[in-house]
């Protein structure tokens, strides 16, 4: 087994493991945990993808890991929306 | 491959405590471990400048964000603990949840060979850009739009959370003033390390252009140093209805939009540069959109005016 | 030459990895926070301190060694300042006996 | 010495995973934010060694960010026990 395919599976996991808490979890800030752990299962798994992708002297295809810090980036804003709607819910 | 199976066990362990863990503040500080050990995951995955961002946003900024929301929903935690499910509901829940990630891993080990990339094509181009890092080069070149969009999303996700300010805080001042502490020892904090912590921003946005590093990287750095000095009490936030402020966000996105605008004119595209001056224009794209990121990173942390603006 | 290195590498880093391993154990077995924190505090400056110490003997060049005493140095200063303000948690609850 | 480093890095990874036990256990809540201080600077130590094993240098300043970034976190979980006391008063 390649470390892609390794990381690959642990991302799965991690997928699985983030939509049982989101469902499962009755207070809202353990669902916003759980939701991110979701999206960092599916950006490891862009990372997995990318490093399959190694070729021209990169260690991994840069195209994805450029979509990844897009993505970390834009996942942290909705987390700060969604923080600020639970605090405005309640105060 | 030792270490590697030794270090994806440890990750799911830490996400597993995440979800199993019984109070909301320990959920939340193994978050933080998780995005952690995520940094390494990602330079083992040769994605360095990935390890940057998560390190920075993903367990410093997010740990710091959900850390003070855990504190502050502490008194409520008890009210909404009751509506747990039932177990017959938690397995239905645990069989789907193990079918999805049963259903991505048959994926990941069905992967077509030889991978499909696009590093080649990256790697002819490189030097159009004048860039030595790829990363960067997709973010500022190749995918100049969709950093363009994120910029923006960023920008509406601040007007969404300022929209939640109650009507006597319209406009003003977010979250609680921190004053200095009585003996001054997190102001000593925060004086040694903000300064030391701006020059670091600053060195991981310039060497972004050929090494590891880059404007969101540099930015998010630049924002945690500014809610630092807000929590030792040596700053307070701005009122959201300076003009000033409203300025510095929006810099960014419009140099963004009106040099993508010119490339019309001088390329022959949207964003498209022309290509002796391409390392030139990024740069001047760079340097406006960090500090609007870093602003609104902060903003975003800081979450919505509670304080009137005036006095 | 670089087999000397390599040994001088080898010793810190292992070193450095006993203070690791050391303060894990303080912090994991000690009694009560503030020995704790003594604990946590020999693996900060120590066990880092001897981990860079063992790189430096492989680093590339100037600059590289410059950045990695930096980063020493960076948490030599943080940890000296935080540790005080987790002390200072730590005092209202448990009144030194 | 790429295989020495590797088997460094993966020591140092296992004590802050065993420090990790504190950071859930806690009881008070210093324990837990020393915890997280040990995790910082093991996070820092590994990320250097595994700079030096895969020949990466850009993994340096990943561990200048995390050095930087572990001090910010403990500040804001020192910040806001501060305020949950101050809520109770």
């Amino acid at each position: 087994m390649t470390g892609a395919t390794l990381y690959g599976l642990c991302a799965a996991v991690l997928v699985g493991l983030g939509l049982f808490g989101l469902i499962v979890h009755p207070q809202p800030l353990r669902k916003i945990l759980a939701f991110n752990l979701i999206g960092s299962g599916v950006f490891v798994l862009f990372g997995a993808v990318a490093l399959r992708g190694a070729a021209a002297g990169f260690g991994g295809d840069p195209v994805p890991q450029a979509l990844v810090i897009t993505g970390i980036v834009v996942a942290f804003a909705a987390t700060a929306l969604a923080v600020a709607l639970l605090l405005r819910l309640f105060r | 491959m030792a270490f590697d199976t030794g270090l994806a066990v440890v990750v799911l362990g830490v996400a597993v405590w995440t979800i199993a863990a019984r109070k909301t503040v320990a959920a939340v500080a193994g978050f933080v471990a998780f995005g952690l050990l995520l940094a390494l995951v990602w330079v083992r995955l040769a994605a360095p400048d990935v390890a940057l961002t998560e390190a920075a946003i993903g367990s410093g900024v997010t740990g710091g964000l959900l850390l003070g929301a855990a504190t502050r929903l502490r008194r409520i935690e008890p009210s909404a603990a009751g509506e747990t499910l039932g177990i017959g509901l938690k397995l239905a829940a645990a069989v789907l949840c193990i079918l999805v990630a049963t259903g991505i891993a048959a994926i990941v080990l069905l992967l077509p060979e030889p991978a499909p990339t696009l590093a080649p094509q990256v790697a002819k181009n490189l030097d159009r850009t004048g860039l030595g890092n790829p990363v960067t080069a997709v973010l500022m070149a190749y995918r100049a739009i969709d950093t363009l969009l994120e910029v923006v999303v960023l920008l509406l996700a601040l007007v969404g959370i300022w929209s939640l300010a109650p009507d006597r805080a319209w406009g003003g001042f977010p979250g609680a003033r921190h004053h200095a502490d009585s003996d001054g020892l997190l102001a000593f904090v925060a004086q040694l390390l903000v300064p030391i912590g701006i020059l670091v921003g600053i060195h991981i946005f310039w060497v972004g252009s050929t090494a590891p590093g880059g404007e969101f990287q540099g930015a998010t750095i630049l924002a945690a140093m500014w809610i630092f000095a807000v929590m030792a009490g040596l700053l307070d936030t701005p009122a959201v209805n300076r003009r000033w402020l409203r300025l510095l966000l929006v810099i960014g996105p419009a140099v963004f939009l009106a040099i993508g605008l010119a490339g019309f004119a001088v390329a022959g595209g949207f964003l498209a540069y022309p290509e002796a001056y391409a390392k030139v224009m990024i740069l001047t794209i760079e340097v406006p959109v960090t500090l609007s990121i870093a602003a609104t990173l902060a903003l975003l942390v800081a979450g919505p005016p509670e304080r009137p603006p005036n006095g | 030459m670089s087999l000397v290195l390599d040994g001088l590498s080898i010793l810190a880093v292992c070193a450095g990895a006993f203070f690791f391993l050391a303060g894990t154990v303080g912090l994991l077995r000690f009694p009560d926070p503030l020995s704790r924190l003594h604990a946590l505090a020999k693996a900060d400056n120590l066990g880092l301190g001897l981990v860079v110490l063992g790189l430096l003997f492989q680093a590339a060049g100037l600059p590289a060694a410059l950045k990695l005493i930096g980063v020493w140095l960076l948490t030599l200063l943080a940890g000296a300042t935080v540790t005080q303000l987790i002390a200072r948690t730590v005092r209202p609850t448990e009144p030194q006996a | 010495m790429a295989d020495f480093m590797f088997a460094a890095t993966g020591l140092v990874v296992a004590m802050v995973a065993l420090g990790l036990v504190r950071l859930l256990r806690g009881p008070a809540a210093a324990d837990r934010i020393m915890a997280a201080q040990l995790l910082g600077t093991g996070g820092t130590a590994a990320l250097l060694l595994l700079a030096d094993a895969m020949r990466a240098p850009g993994a340096v300043d990943v561990a200048l960010i995390l050095a930087l970034l572990a001090a910010f976190v403990s500040v804001a979980f020192v910040n806001a026990l501060d305020r949950s006391e101050l809520d109770r008063k």
